[in-house]
């Protein structure tokens, strides 16, 4: 998939906004609209420079709506562009809720495909980064369960472009999620030029054969340490970067689990109704015979996101050895 | 472009009265053929609507929001778009889908749910859609295809492509979030966009008192930065004019119009409501009987000396005709097959889909 | 719980509508708002008579938005009443979700206790009655998953009452899920007067040892068609009606499953990220060593919902049958 | 109620011009102790704003959204208001809550997310609340605070309490659809409302020019049937006045006001925001140097002879004190404890979370 050429060293707000740059020089369709994206570059400056370098008809700064945003996209894919609707932040999102629900995802299927919506919905998401209720949340569930949408989530920069321009590139709208935790703390080697990597394929980031751990976005990288804590207790786990959530890679998660006997699903949301659950219930229709303990699933309390005590809200290494102990153990 | 015609006017713009006799100091600039064709249009398209309801009364379609009374103002808004233009429907226009050129075949088709339907019976009756017209299925969410529509229209403007986007509301629609900010953005980047709000009166039980507490819809155009019209709704010359002015404007670089078509429905909201619970009677037959807007350009029309007895009953005999020949298209064609239920979800099936189309149908 | 009294026959729009109607005779900060649920007497006619008898300060005809209804609803319950705000079909909800998902769900919780949201959201859902996408979906799951709100869906005309005579108690915002497709279809004997079914309490409508079945609203009826199937084949399946989603009766579930060894849940929503998984992982989580075969979720497929071709859409009772006889056979 | 002002002006209603002279034909209502008290709230407002700016510098708040150059607005809007009555704020209403009754202490104490923030630190700084003083804890979503605010407003008129509700946003939060959903409640609904609506010329980045196409964001209102007054925002008599006559309306029945507050934030948008990326540091002075609604206000007290340097000193005293005092009660406050993460999501804990709470806690 990666086309092997010079790399640089990159954050995940880099290789997000390399991936629009080099799509918009690519393809004069694409654009990008929503609040703050033109000479203020996006408040996490994913967008720096692109107005400079598009203009105003290709980087177009909006009125502070996000059913504007959204459906305003979504007449522009249906009229012959490839918007990339930013949202300042996903919980801001929901304002224009009805717009991802009730249209975007279903201009295709009540048209007959006679309209579509090649869109890709993008935005900074969950915590960790003391934003309190508002600046926090991983609703990722909410959009995975809107048939018609595609929902993909990187957990490091390299993915991140190279999703980003799939996600670009795609026939159907895509919601791209980044994880704002580490959209300046994980660096990678990213590839110059444009690439892909496929919407629907996870990738298994660290192998290991007594437990499987799955995860994406930021709490991958929780996981990783969990890992990392477990090892050295002598507990060998493998961990799986979903990486797409719908579609999302079952064989992938299958293979895994029939081979260690254990899972554990890690994500920010809350627990109840998460997202978790599609993975854990997956495992427990296709696995079952395979598993050696319970499937836990690892996840936020089940309330909103608080400004000061997030540390006891959000799943750390802890929890996910506590967890993984557990199904070993049982 | 200068207005031929003043914003935020406290009375309809008008062509003709109810008894058809031109009323404006401005001649329309229609031809007479303009003028005919519209009027069949108007017939026609109650003809069809008729139709639609014998079949829900026959248990054939299970719904049907009638369209009857709101002719001219769905008929006179989209008589001047081109092809290329972008309409938005929401669950009412069948008078729009018909001008803009979808068939009696395939708008009954889609009454009935059948695979002539463009949108291939995905939706419930009264939501016509046609990709070749640009004619974008609508949803049933109401207030929230203004966004769309400006989009398309932001999309026009970026492309040059010089078309313009007409959306569809009604009253109730304009006090939908999604609809205000959509005229605000539409306001904010000049899109050529037409708003054709079809004030009706109701939105299914609640009245345009409890709706809004301004005086008229047309003037929350100002609100956002741009001119609103109110016009007969029932003068199809009227709302033909003043449409042509704002789609003209709006092509060539004028920015957004809205268009209140002051109108009334004679049937209930749909099939599944019960009017008498909300409105009376003698308000129903006020309309029916004085304010029809076929009747009126009938009168119109045959004072102007272009319609006479004679070529009225060929019109109705040919327009006889093409519904039923539209019907037995509608009726020849099958439904579509079961496994597509699958399709169009996405622009190919995903995997966890495939697994679904085989549970179900034993092959993918 | 139930108040043995006078009983009548009743359909569910008016066991509903009895509800309302006793607890506003009994209470009256309770008032009801939603689009014409006035002299109309609601699309269903729930609030039939209502609006005569309380007239237009406590049966509030709104203009028509639901970000109004639901927002205006929460400032009335911050401000000393109990609204119930009716949604005239839940798939229109969703011009007013962030209402629900940012405000209402979250006063208690970011105020620390200070401001409550004691109100009702409720309305029909769900298909089968010919409606197109747009009159027919099954959103519980996009509620369930915002902490903050209970979520409850009634399968009769008794829990429909003294759920939501419940529901309107409550000091919770609950949104209350109706079935339209057994709101006339399904009739029994419900009490007069007020009495109450607690939120969170499943309920065992048939009793086996066989497999469990666990279903909720209008899909608890064709998992007791299909338990009358399977049981002319000599299958004994327990059939669970959770009532209550949030909360769910766990308990319950796992008591049965405990007994069964097999589990099959039942829902109307779209399969990937449905409610079902949340019940799944959950059984997974708890109680995987009873298990004898998979955890098998029977639901809708991944599309939206069809207007001519919704019979291949729902499940039906052949695909239950067909799933309990796979856990079974495992 | 006679409006002793005009509606929907072009240029904004005003009582003091820069200099400090007065310039209305009419005379303030307001006591020569209201107006030193007026004085004294905005200079009040400025240190604890500035209290927290140091904070955040220090590290110890991760945001803050300043009010600096808001003062007259905020605190002449809610200078009237009953305690019974409501305030809706957003995320730079620390003037309206000061002046609504919150405490140094409390306003400190929520910028340190601290248990005397009477909304314990659940919400990022900025975030003013208080359900003693019916200061509504505010979301960060922008805009949709007003249908709430409007419901509450209906429900004072239900309950006949005499009950107002103030509700504040942003210019960049009249383009959300549920503000604009919200004022058309409020028309058809009569609500006890008033919109206090302070154009600081900015959203993030975006000018009132990128936000909407209308001249003034009062004639807004004129879309949904009540009225809109344009003011000088950094004119705290005019604010107050204004205010107090829209509270008054609409205490008596007189239904919603929109009022648009003319004003300048001199800060970032927040601690987060770099704002020379999108305007001058030339514009910023000419507000802060010239139009400041502080330095207006002492040179109107001053040329009044209500004010001189002696008593302008020893207010500047008695201010740090307060403040001090404020800093260090909020600083003694405890962070609430741990395991209070799971209150108030619902009343009482769900067996859910009583199982999530035990996980984490060892205990329920
Ligand atoms: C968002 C939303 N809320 C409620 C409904 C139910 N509904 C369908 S049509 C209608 C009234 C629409 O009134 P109006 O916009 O005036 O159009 P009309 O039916 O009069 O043509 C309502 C309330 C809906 N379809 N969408
Ligand atoms: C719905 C929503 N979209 C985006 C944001 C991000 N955001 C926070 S404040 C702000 C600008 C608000 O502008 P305005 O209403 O004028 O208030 P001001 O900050 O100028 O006081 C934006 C875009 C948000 N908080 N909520
Ligand atoms: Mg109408
Ligand atoms: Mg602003």
């Amino acid at each position: 998939m990666a086309i092997e050429t010079a790399t640089k060293t990159l954050t995940m707000v880099q290789a997000v906004r390399e991936a629009m740059l080099e799509e918009m020089r690519l393809d004069d369709t694409v654009c990008i609209l929503g609040e703050d994206v033109g000479p203020r570059g996006g408040v996490f400056l994913c967008t720096e420079g692109l107005y400079a370098e598009f203009g105003p008809d290709r980087v177009i700064d909006t009125p502070l709506s996000e059913a504007g945003i959204l459906g305003g996209a979504l007449g522009m894919a249906m009229n012959g562009l490839r918007p990339i609707a930013e949202i300042q932040f996903i919980d801001f999102l929901f304002p224009g809720y009805d717009q991802l629900y009730s249209e975007i995802a279903k201009i295709r299927y009540r048209s007959a495909g006679m309209f579509k919506a090649p869109m890709v919905i993008r935005g900074p998401y969950g915590g960790g980064v003391r934003g309190g209720v508002y600046h926090s949340q991983s609703p990722e569930e909410l959009f995975a369960h809107i048939p018609g949408l595609k929902v993909v989530v990187p957990s490091n920069p390299y993915d991140a472009k190279g999703l980003l321009i799939s996600a670009i590139r795609d026939e159907d709208p895509v919601v791209f999620l980044e994880p704002k935790r580490i959209y300046r703390g994980v660096k990678n080697e990213v590839p110059e030029g444009a690439y892909t990597v496929p919407i629907g394929k996870a990738k298994v980031v660290r192998e290991g054969s007594d437990a499987t751990l799955i995860s994406y976005g930021a709490m991958l990288h929780v996981a990783l340490e969990a890992a990392d804590r477990l090892a050295a207790e002598g507990k060998n786990v493998e961990v799986i970067d979903l990486r797409s959530l719908v579609p999302y890679d079952g064989e992938t998660i299958l293979t895994s689990v029939k081979k260690t006997g254990h899972a554990v699903v890690v994500v920010e949301a809350p627990k109840l109704g998460s997202f978790a659950n599609e993975i854990s219930a997956y495992i427990a229709e296709k696995a079952i015979e395979y598993l050696e303990g319970p499937i836990i699933r690892v996840a936020s309390i089940d309330t909103s996101v608080p400004y000061n005590l997030e540390k006891y809200y959000l799943p750390d290494a802890d929890r996910i050895v506590k967890a993984t102990k557990k199904t070993l153990e049982f | 472009m200068a207005a031929p015609f003043k914003p935020f006017t406290d009375s309809p713009i008008a062509y003709v009265d109810n008894d058809g006799n031109p009323v404006a100091k401005m001649k329309s600039a229609f031809s007479d053929d303009d003028l005919k064709r519209l009027y069949r249009l108007m017939v026609l398209c109650r003809a069809i609507d008729d139709r639609g309801y014998i079949m829900v009364r026959q248990g054939r379609a299970g719904f049907l929001a009638q369209t009857a009374g709101q002719e001219a103002s769905q008929i006179g808004s989209a008589f001047t778009l081109e092809k290329k233009d972008w309409v938005f429907t929401t669950h009412r226009e069948l008078g729009a889908a018909l001008t803009k050129g979808m068939t009696p075949g395939q708008l009954l088709a889609h009454v009935l749910g059948k695979d002539l339907d463009p949108s291939k019976g995905r939706n419930m009756p009264s939501h016509y859609g046609d990709g070749e017209l640009n004619i974008v299925t609508p949803s049933s969410v109401v207030g929230n295809k203004t966004p769309a529509a400006v989009g398309v229209a932001m999309a026009a403007t970026i492309r040059k492509s010089g078309q313009v986007a007409m959306c569809y509301m009604g009253d109730g629609a304009t006090s939908e979030g999604d609809t205000l900010a959509a005229f605000n953005f539409a306001g904010v980047f000049n899109a050529p966009a037409v708003f054709a709000l079809q004030n009706n009166q109701y939105a299914i039980s609640i009245d345009v008192k409890h709706q809004t507490k301004s005086r008229t819809f047309a003037e929350k155009a100002s609100a956002f930065g741009f001119d609103g019209y109110l016009v007969d709704g029932n003068d199809v010359i009227a709302c033909a004019e003043v449409s042509k002015f704002a789609i003209d404007k709006a092509r060539s670089g004028g920015g957004p119009t809205l268009i209140e078509f002051l109108t009334y429905r004679y049937g209930p909201h749909s099939s599944a409501d019960d009017d008498s619970r909300y409105r009376k009677k003698e308000e129903i037959e006020l309309w029916r009987n004085t304010r029809d807007p076929i009747m009126r350009m009938r009168k119109y029309l045959t004072k102007q000396g272009l319609l006479d007895d004679a070529s009225e009953a060929k019109m109705q005999e040919e327009i006889k005709h093409v519904v039923e020949q539209g019907l037995t298209e509608a009726e020849a064609s099958p439904l579509p097959a079961p496994e597509t239920v699958f399709d169009h979800a996405y622009a190919t099936l995903l995997p966890h889909q495939i697994d679904e189309k085989i549970e179900i149908f034993g092959h993918a």
